[in-house]
């Protein structure tokens, strides 16, 4: 378990002070895969970095397994280190050691055989995909190649914590799919506590059970990923999460009055969401049949996340205006937000 | 046959007649073994030091010196040369023709410079403090006669700098090498053998003064071959100091 | 001052005049070689960085040339050198002797180190930056002005604090054509002379020129990393 | 006009010869968004950085408006640089150099007067939202501001033509969207032709209009990005277009069994796929209501690319076996791609 | 051998066996010493940048202390840094002449040297890289181990090779200790005497090996360097 109680860090430069972590306090499980997202510059990496004491926080207490960080001595800093493994928004590769020994790098100076380091190492590369590329330097590989090196890195210790700043940033989204597996494979085989700074919603979805939401500083906001999915309290996490899905792009079409939104008459533009079960219950369809309604679908984003769907729906509905209306009623009672984002012309006189 | 080993210590580059010397000396049983200094205040330091046994590389005066500042207790057991400094210049053909403003290069060593300043007194154109004894620098020139620039540069660079002074004090030796001649010279230093301070000498430990080994380095020194290799390596610019 | 010292530094009493002008002989030689040596040595520095086969404009022959002369003039003994140069020395000062005869080879001994520190710092520099630059069509000269130099400062100044220091080493030798300075000063007095006043005195105002030189550099160093 | 004719571009090492770009033909039209995507090592970076010239090719020709840049002498050809702009994966941020002057350097020791300098400069640190860091280091700054200062060096000389390598992969979704907004804008309005190395398929989805497919140094695929989306004729392609919605997810889920897809009798599982005018139809709605089917949503993906709506729906559909039949086959008659992923276990039976 | 150069360098052959002598002497000085300095000086610029208030262990006290020995060693004219040293010579070498008694000294003037060359050489390492091998735990003996040198090993052999050019060149001042050595014969006979064959062979020797030296680091920059 990773605590961190009450964390600020600031940065004292010419221009003024920077408090790049605010009062932050965040509890970590053993076995969580934890989310951190936040726009750029809003102290992420900051944060991730007070974790393990590579930014010494300059009040607040740095906590895992209930033992407060700030206070080891170096020797029991260092030991505590060797099962934090870190992967670098710049990687940091050694750029004198080819990709193989980059790899090793963590388990030389240990209790490891040389062909155990071997067996280790190539086994990483493996699951990386550069097996190819043991022996080739860093600066033979592509941006995408070294972030991989980097990742077998932190993995080779067999770390029980990993950090990730922007881990798959330069992968392409294959890649990226290949190694959220593996972390998540591990997270669940070896209870691996994973902090993954992203800037990709969808991995967030794919991998993470809790997040925060970072700015200027500050944990705006924390929890389940489904909660903060469903329910999300602040503006910040509304963006974030409409930037995973295309439901943004309905206000730019209609900003621009868009043919695709141009209404018939009779015709009403609706914006649903929607969690849950209930929609394994085809309420919308049902909707549809009951109230013979047509729906057709303009935008959709309809996802699982944690063994739950969640979605929206933009539809243009057409039918009879009273009936119209029922549907909206029925729909609304069964735990379904609906929005009307635009009414055809000849509703809007009626005032629908 | 025992051998035994004498280390001495020298300066320069008259290894031509030690070198003579240390072939002479192994056919009698000494091993010579010659160490060369570059600077001038070690060698008998490391004679007192029991670093060397004996050295030749001074005159009496620079002896007589360095047992004044160090209490060293080390002797003269023998005379070498007397290599005579002399005036030479390529813009001038006698001293008279100096006038004020003049430039005179003068070796920048403490006793070549004392040597070269007492040698500007005598022809007139400074006044030395007399305290200064045999060895004064240009701090000690109570007056100029003639209102000429001294400059002091290392003695081996003087012949080469001559086109940039008026006239110049060079040694013997490095006039020998820059290929001066002794008629080339303006004024030479007045070679007055067995009393002058400026002859060269082997120096021992006190100790050792009556040490046979030592005093038979000094014999095979004193000989009509050294005196024949001394002429030739010299084209005259150093005399032998012994009969 | 001289009166304050005169109990604890007798002879350098004694010779205060010839003192306090080899040190204005000393700041002569330094300041001028220096300057010389610095704008020389990171010219050549420079162009021999830039002409390395992964130089942005490889030349085998400067490049090749520039080793050469390094590598010989580094092979001279300096005290050989200055001898050696004394005609050449006269060509260009007008005379060989004194501390205007002095610069040419204090200049002559510090270009090719300061040449080889330059390619030092310079070769920290990272590639990406050049790159950078070349993309945006910056001209070689621009890439010099503008990436080299400046995002070297920290290095070269670096460089520059280590040349300097043995530059001024250097000037000690300044002696051997009647240059003066503090190092002849002090070979003349303290050390053939054995006035230890004098030595001690001397080494500390050395020690002296040293420090500021370390210090601008660390300044310089300070100010110029971010 | 870019041309890229027959483009070879080896790299030797100690492990042998790394192909990097292989005969690579491309054409990339004034005003064009070009999109670059490919697995990590596919020799994106490479190709884009032969159209400058930062890597000069083999073999083959690099063709700006019809002139050859590889027969350019070094003057010539630096002038045709000042015209093109490049993001590097790297940054290559001066460090020496404060935002300001990093942004200001391309303007440098050209026609432009101090003060236009720094309105220009100003107004780019404003467009990327960092103007309140002009006096800072970039060691003071996060990844991403880092990358932001970057796309402002890259816009400062107005160039004609904009080469991003992976330029928004360490930005957040937000300033992804403002940057890609403004890129977009400036191919508006100035006929910026922009090629753009990028993992993220929304990027490509929002703002290109051609795309190329790269694998092992090979353009494998290239067209219109509408066409590559809806036709993908490469393995590859799909890959990448699957990536982006979360369709392929269906398929963990199939593997798995999960609850969300245990289909009770008479229940299918089926996948549609559909593009352009014709959804506005509300053709499945239009299916429910006339073979009176209900179909509950499980994943759906709507998208609009290039003012067409494409999409994909995964439905659970109930109702009569015959009437399910004949629903499908009149919506496969209207173009949409229908396909059965699972049919419960009394209608395997039967054999539908 | 001889007899091939007796007609073009009469004087060298005169003088062959010193001449043979001091090439040995060069080396002897040269090798020992150079190791001698090579560990010490990198184990001091180690230290000094390690030990810098943005090191990996601060330490005001052992900073400091280097950087003021440096400066001090680095003051001192070298001639008068031998003369000094005797005792402490004769107590660490059993005396204080000949090539075993110039070694100390030229020891004391390269590892100033060389440790400012590697402070310059660490200072060019990506501190990104210092702290990765931190975030992994590795201690500050592992740092330095397989980080600092490891990554820097071109930089090192860039110091290392202008390192050992300069101590090539302090050898020459061997001779004040009787150590000989060529540069001492090239003085006496070359400069001293105007041999000019006897100046050209020497300086085309020193030449040589600093062509060595250089070829040296050459070829270990190329091999290290990714
Ligand atoms: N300087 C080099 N020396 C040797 N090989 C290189 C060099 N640069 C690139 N490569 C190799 O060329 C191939 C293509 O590299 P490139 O950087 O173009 O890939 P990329 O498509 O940009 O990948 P990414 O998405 O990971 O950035 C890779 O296999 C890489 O290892
Ligand atoms: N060494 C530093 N000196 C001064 N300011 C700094 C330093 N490091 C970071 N900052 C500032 O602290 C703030 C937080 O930086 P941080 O790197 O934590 O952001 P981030 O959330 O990781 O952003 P990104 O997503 O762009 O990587 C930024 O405003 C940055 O400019
Ligand atoms: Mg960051
Ligand atoms: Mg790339």
């Amino acid at each position: 378990m990773i605590e961190l109680i009450n964390v600020n860090k600031t940065f004292s430069t010419k221009q003024g002070i920077v408090h790049a972590v605010q009062n932050v306090n965040l509890t970590i499980e053993t076995g969580d895969i934890y989310g951190i997202i936040g726009y750029s510059g809003a102290g992420k990496s900051t944060l991730v970095r007070c974790i393990n004491l590579l930014e010494r926080p300059e009040s607040g207490e740095v906590k895992i397994d209930g033992e407060d960080l700030m206070l080891y001595p170096d020797k029991q800093l260092r030991q505590k280190r060797h099962k934090i493994g870190m992967i670098f928004q710049h990687f940091n590769l050694l750029s004198a050691r080819t990709v193989f020994e980059n790899v090793a790098f963590p388990l030389q100076y240990q209790q490891f055989s040389k062909s155990e380091i071997r067996e280790k190492v190539e086994s990483l590369l493996e699951l990386v995909g550069l097996a190819d590329k043991a022996n080739a330097y860093p600066s033979q590989l592509s941006g995408g190649q070294k972030q991989r090196v980097a990742i077998a890195r932190a993995l080779a210790n067999d770390p029980t914590i990993l950090l990730c700043d922007e881990a798959t940033s330069a992968l392409d989204p294959q890649t990226t799919q290949s190694i959220l597996t593996l972390l998540k494979d591990l997270n669940k085989k070896l209870q691996l506590t994973i902090v993954i700074i992203t800037h990709e919603m969808h991995v967030v979805k794919s991998i993470c059970n809790k997040v925060a939401i970072m700015d200027k500083g500050h944990v705006v906001e924390k929890g389940s990923v489904l909660n903060v999915f469903v329910q999300p309290q602040q503006e910040i996490t509304k963006d974030f999460i409409n930037s995973v899905n295309n439901m943004s792009k309905i206000d730019d079409l209609l900003a621009e009055n868009s043919n695709i939104v141009k209404l018939e008459d009779n015709q009403r533009l609706i914006r649903f969401d929607f969690y849950g079960q209930n929609t394994k219950e085809a309420l919308i369809a049902e909707a549809s049949l009951q109230f013979g309604i047509k729906a057709s679908i303009i935008f959709a984003d309809v996802d699982i996340v944690q063994e739950t769907i969640i979605g929206s729906l933009v539809v243009i509905i057409e039918g009879d205006i009273h009936k119209q209306r029922q549907a909206l009623e029925f729909l609304s009672n069964q735990q379904i937000r609906v929005e009307v984002l635009k009414n055809a012309d000849n509703l809007r006189t009626v005032g629908a | 046959q025992d051998t035994v080993d004498v280390k001495i210590g020298l300066t320069g580059s008259d290894s031509k007649v030690w070198n003579y010397i240390k072939e002479e000396a192994a056919k009698e049983g000494i091993n010579l073994e010659l160490l060369y200094f570059d600077s001038y205040p070690l060698p008998n330091r490391a004679l007192a030091e029991k670093e060397i046994d004996i050295n030749a590389f001074q005159h009496h005066i620079y002896l007589e010196k360095e047992i004044e500042e160090f209490d060293y207790d080390i002797t003269v057991i023998g005379e070498t040369v007397f290599a005579p400094l002399a005036f030479y210049s390529e813009k001038i053909t006698d001293l008279s023709e100096v006038k004020d403003g003049d430039i005179v290069a003068i070796p920048d060593d403490t006793t070549n410079g004392g040597r070269a300043l007492k040698l500007l007194e005598t022809h007139g154109f400074i006044e030395i403090d007399p305290a200064a004894e045999l060895t004064p620098t240009i701090n000690d020139i109570t007056n100029y006669l003639v209102d000429i620039e001294i400059i002091e540069l290392a003695a081996t660079n003087i012949p080469a700098t001559l086109p940039d002074v008026t006239f110049a004090a060079v040694n013997s030796g490095v006039a020998s090498n820059a290929g001066f001649t002794v008629d080339q010279a303006l004024e030479i230093e007045e070679a007055t053998a067995g009393e002058n301070p400026y002859i060269n000498v082997i120096v021992v430990r006190t100790e050792d003064k009556d040490n046979e080994v030592y005093n038979r380095l000094v014999e095979l020194y004193q000989t009509d071959e050294v005196k024949e290799i001394i002429a030739e390596e010299s084209n005259g610019t150093s005399v032998p100091a012994w009969e | 001052m001289q009166t304050i010292l005169e109990p604890w530094a007798p002879n350098l009493v004694t010779f205060w005049d010839e003192f306090i002008k080899s040190i204005i002989e000393t700041i002569q030689m330094f300041s001028l070689s220096g300057i010389i040596s610095f704008v020389l040595g990171l010219l050549l520095g420079v162009i021999f960085v830039i002409t390395k086969p992964n130089g942005i404009t490889p030349n085998r022959l400067i490049n090749t040339t520039i080793d050469v002369f390094v590598n010989v003039f580094r092979s001279i003994p300096f005290i050989i050198l200055i001898a050696f140069m004394i005609p050449v020395t006269r060509m260009i000062a007008g005379t060989s002797i004194g501390v205007k005869g002095a610069i040419f080879p204090l200049v002559l001994g510090c270009v090719p180190f300061f040449t080889r520190q330059i390619d030092l710092a310079l070769s920290s520099i990272d590639p990406g930056l050049i790159e950078a630059a070349k993309a945006m069509g910056v001209s070689n000269l621009g890439i010099i002005f503008r990436i080299y130099l400046p995002e070297s400062i920290p290095a070269i100044a670096r460089s520059t604090t280590i040349t300097a220091i043995s530059l001024l080493g250097l000037t000690a030798m300044g002696g051997a054509v009647g240059a003066g300075g503090i190092g002849s000063f002090v070979l003349r007095y303290g050390y053939q002379r054995y006035y230890n006043d004098i030595m001690i005195v001397c080494i500390l105002l050395i020690l002296f020129f040293v420090l500021i030189i370390q210090l601008i550099g660390d300044i310089v160093i300070e100010k110029t990393t971010h």
